[in-house]
């Protein structure tokens, strides 16, 4: 099989749904790039990260649509346009740049359907690249997708490998209800084996990239890495750990946690977010309430601290929850 | 006009005034939940407005968002019970008076996040513009919104892509308790025209002129040209929502605006002038309104009401 | 010792500070009301649930400033004038409008003393009208404060009676760091014994308003009125619970409740934002990492369901967490 | 201008200019982190507005702040210092090229949030006009940025306060990748006037006319009128970010902006043309300016590192 990287697969993931779908359009800054420049060209970017390379050179301007810089129209323009029967997909430029655009994510998107009775969807995805890794310091670091789990009515997608982002976009934009879809920036460029045809995965169902007998760890995103990387050392001196990725913070798999949890009977959460209200508290209760029983030891949560992302290298690579975490918290829980 | 129409356009703006006539004293049997805000004194830009749009065309309300529905269409039992929060309503009780939707007839939502609908608008204006139809997107603000970061984006959006967007502000002199010669600097209408787009000034309590205005900013998007706004001050006759007290205005202002700018009367008024419609016609208009108004709450108190499980519907899922 | 309401308390320790320090002032939209108005008239409103009721006439427009409808710029003036060396006040009209000015909440005012290395505060108190109970429907009723407190920088607070909402409110105006201050709306007519004279209560110490053997509970905001009256009811049957009322979800008094489950062994925790990484979830997830052992039975949380707010009132009364959910949940974890 | 105002004005842009055709090289050598952003060419704006203002003004920079703070009296050392991540920069490594903040210096940090910074400087206007000074306080956006709806927002409630605010607009014709013709609906001068508030537009590649513009903002805050803006247009010399391959941009551009829009040509022609400075007092500023750079990364990449327990600090509490 081909093999692609992350950036690649979202990329084909897009080219294949707007082929599929003429109501799909995506709408950002930059998306296709060059508009009203001196070189009078409009695909200068593709995006910042390059995911919509080429988009607009097949699709044209009508659907790869460059915005001013203002996020609340752009994501209001999306669930305007979902209503009335388009497919829209927004790019933000960074995940934390949702704060600008706040209001038409948490009261409009993911309202409506509710809100008016279920006479309506609001088949809106947003993508958003997350994450800390880039040295870009507090505002251009930052996760979100904890906070945007606390929203009822939105799913939130956060794909770990690049085989998952092409299948877990596909469904996203073939999903009825609103998806944000978190792309981690320090997998842009992470490769794997991913099909060149068109392909689903579903949002709800977890991964389990190993599986194993003592430890249960459940990953989001980028820890998923670094949790495979220190899974598999560990397997080395003979201590094995069923991974889950759940691939979605919301639709949660609580099934597939709580079985692997009844069986290692200990539990170790990773994630990037800071830990307050975070995904490894979410998820710590959750087996705290329904897993109780199967507890042989204490959760241990892996978090980044409750700081914002700091700049310098040194303090970053101290910030992100890295493989050294993973390892300790597996220890202590084994202790 | 024809005289259809005019009997139309004269029933929809009674239709509305009576509609939150008749709710300012059903709240105060308490029978109806939560905040209620009234459309009573500015029909005449609703019904100017929604008289040249149809079903295929958008509308995005606020939070006083009776006015624009009745007017684009909505279902007057059905909005009723919606108030109620009955079951049967239009949003099944769960949205309320401020959710008011009918996607059937193109009404996107009212909205309770003042300057929440403008970018909405410029979606369903993209939509409308990628499909190559000829229709427009309408969003309605006041002045108040009109201050809201929301809006101007909206704005500049829709002009950089050229989209069929109408962009109409309602200036009724207030945003809540405060004045819109306070919240509003400079002047809305240079502010909006400096995006590069026409504003159609209309007179707000004039039925004739909103529609004019409206006329002008089809035809505009028709040609191609992409977005406009219309500008109406007119009055609104209720505080802001139902209960406010109302200090802030004078007893005269309360007047003046029931004696001197009342569409109904200035409707009537022109209509009888120039003989296009009569006494007569006019009032079994009225009193086929006054029916239809009776009915829906009749039918509103007695619609069947949500239970608890209910709550659990209408979202992809539920811990 | 005089009896207040919630508003007033609020109200009075507003006029107290302003008083005190010339630098705090207050903007937001109605704050006093009336602006260019026919009448003549600025102090038509003190606020939409007059909180800041008779400050402009004692004050004056230059300290109690009615803003446009224009929430960023509210914040983002409140931000800036406290870098600034003042002590601002905003007022969002509803908890639910920090979507338009969420960008100035967690990426600027969350985040300037770390960011900037702590070479400054920013010494802002926001104040959130929150929660459900009026039929406002789903854009007027969240709580919003299980978001805020993932966020590193914020304070977030949310006094659960009219004593504490004063002291509580007077400890925020002088705390250096930003305060997010959580009024229920539900709790404003509420009334207890609150001394006329300006008093502090500590950020980040938890309050028990009632003491027991066999269930710790946990509440916050108006859910602590709802335990209350459970807990004084199944104590005419003999269960006798510890009430722990945090007053702030960050800082949290971890320790309290901590001893408390130490002491009785489970766990009850109940608040009215929606279940997925809300506080409820939170604080199962702290004491499942840090007071495992102390657990002899599963936590149970009792928050409102995953879903917007409906309008109508059986189903807003349903959606309610509730005496009955709160009473069936201490039943639970003893049975 | 005296001639010491004169040569500090020019040491000032040759100080930005220098820092910041170093940092583009530096940055090739891996050894400074992050996105950068360059301020080359727009010189003559940040010093232009910057050489009417002390320390008790206030600015608000942008995500492309090197020249406003260097401009502002930033400590050019201790900025190099922060771009570099060590604990003796600005702000202790923790921000970087995008929140070099220095307070002492009325310096309220670059913002990386593109319109997040004009809110803020309301806000310090706020706290200039309840103290009863005379001062100002300076918010600095792009043509990209003026589309963000806090910007309006800014605009809108600085003239309802009638506050001393000075919004600057620096138009380099690019927002990222994307032509401020393209995403600038209408025209940004009217749609400022629209708040009420006038507008001064000056030659952004100009130091004398930046700087006549801002002495007008300044009389005209004094006077007690409330805020204005200035409208520069300029150049941006470099990518939008340190490594951006610009081919959006035509090679002709880029050889014109720095043929003849060139804020440091343009200045040393016009003191040598009516002898307020002689050409030997420009190259020993030179000189000095080509030395602190040069001592500014020698400092910064010899300057201490943090540790991993700095990350916990300059937060009130950690879980
Ligand atoms: C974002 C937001 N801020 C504030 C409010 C509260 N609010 C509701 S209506 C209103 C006034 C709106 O004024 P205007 O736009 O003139 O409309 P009108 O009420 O006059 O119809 C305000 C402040 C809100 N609903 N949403
Ligand atoms: C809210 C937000 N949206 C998008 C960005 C990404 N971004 C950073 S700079 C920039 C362009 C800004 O253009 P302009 O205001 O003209 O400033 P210039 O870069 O030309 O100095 C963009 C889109 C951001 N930092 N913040
Ligand atoms: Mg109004
Ligand atoms: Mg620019």
């Amino acid at each position: 099989m081909p093999i692609k990287t992350y950036r690649d697969a979202l990329n084909e993931a897009l080219h294949q749904e707007f082929e599929r779908d003429e109501r799909v359009f995506i709408l950002g800054e930059d998306v296709s790039g060059g508009q009203a420049g001196s070189a009078g060209v409009v695909d200068a970017a593709g995006g910042i990260f390059g995911v919509t390379k080429d988009l607009v050179n097949k699709f044209g301007v009508d659907r790869v649509i460059d915005t001013p810089i203002s996020e609340s129209a752009i994501i209001g323009a999306a669930n305007g346009a979902a209503l009335a029967g388009m497919r829209p997909i927004a790019e933000l430029m960074f995940a934390d740049f949702i704060g600008v655009s706040m209001d038409q994510i948490f009261n409009q998107l993911a309202k409506f359907r509710y809100m008016f009775g279920g006479k309506t969807t609001c088949p809106v995805v947003v993508r958003l690249p997350t994450g800390a890794g880039m040295n870009m310091a507090a505002q251009h670091s930052q996760t979100m997708y904890q906070m945007m789990t606390s929203v009822p009515g939105l799913k939130v997608v956060m794909p770990s490998n690049a085989y998952d982002a092409k299948g877990l976009l596909i469904s996203a934009i073939r999903d009825d209800d609103p998806v944000l879809f978190f792309e981690h920036k320090g997998l842009y460029n992470d490769k794997c084996e991913v099909p060149d045809e068109p392909y689903t995965v579903p949002i709800g169902e977890a991964d389990m990239p190993r599986e194993g007998d003592d430890v249960t760890v459940v990953a989001f995103s980028r820890s998923v890495k670094f949790a495979i990387k220190v899974i598999d050392k560990l397997a080395e001196e003979g201590i094995t750990c069923d991974l889950v990725d759940p691939r979605s913070s919301s639709p949660l798999d609580e099934e597939t946690i709580l079985e692997s949890v009844e069986a290692t009977g200990r539990l170790v959460v990773v994630d990037e977010s800071p830990p307050r209200c975070g995904l490894t508290a979410d998820i710590a209760a959750m087996v705290a309430s329904k897993g109780f029983a199967s507890l042989k030891a204490p959760i241990e949560q892996v978090s980044a601290p409750h700081t914002p992302v700091p700049f310098a290298r040194e303090l970053e690579r101290a910030y992100v929850p890295g493989p050294a975490h993973i390892e300790a918290a597996i220890r202590k829980t084994l202790a | 006009m024809d005289k259809d129409k005019l009997l139309r356009a004269y029933s929809q703006l009674k239709t509305i005034r009576e509609f939150e006539e008749r709710l300012n004293v059903e709240i105060a049997t308490g029978e109806i939940a939560g905040f209620t805000h009234l459309y009573a004194g500015q029909e005449a830009v609703a019904v100017g407005v929604c008289e040249s749009l149809d079903d295929k065309d958008y509308i995005v309300s606020t939070h006083r968002g009776h006015g624009h529905c009745i007017a684009k269409g909505g279902d007057v039992i059905d909005m009723m019970k919606e108030i109620y929060g009955s079951t049967e309503g239009l949003c099944k009780g769960k949205g309320g008076s401020m959710h008011i939707a009918d996607f059937d007839r193109g009404i996107l939502g009212a909205n309770g996040i003042v300057g929440g609908g403008p970018p909405l608008a410029v979606g369903a204006a993209i939509a409308i513009k990628q499909r190559g139809d000829k229709n427009v997107a309408v969003s309605f603000s006041g002045d108040g919104s009109s201050n809201q970061g929301t809006v101007f984006e909206a704005m500049n959006l829709a002009v950089v892509l050229q989209v069929p967007s109408v962009f109409v502000f309602e200036n009724n002199g207030y945003g809540e308790h405060t004045g819109a010669d306070y919240a509003v600097g400079g002047d809305l209408l240079k502010r909006t025209e400096g995006f590069g787009m026409p504003v159609f000034t209309a007179d707000g309590a004039d039925f004739f002129s909103v529609y004019d205005a409206t006329q002008k900013a089809i035809e505009h998007a028709n040609a191609g040209n992409g977005p406009s706004a219309i500008y109406a001050e007119c009055p609104r006759y209720f505080g802001h929502y139902v209960g406010d007290p109302q200090n802030y205005r004078s007893k005269e202002e309360l007047k003046d605006i029931r004696e001197n700018q009342d569409c109904l009367k200035i409707f009537r008024a022109k209509v009888i002038a120039d003989q296009s419609l009569s006494e007569a016609e006019l009032n079994s208009a009225d009193e086929e309104v006054m029916k239809l108004i009776d009915d829906a709450v009749t039918a509103a108190r007695a619609a069947p009401r949500p239970v608890a499980a209910d709550v659990l519907e209408d979202v992809y899922i539920n811990y």
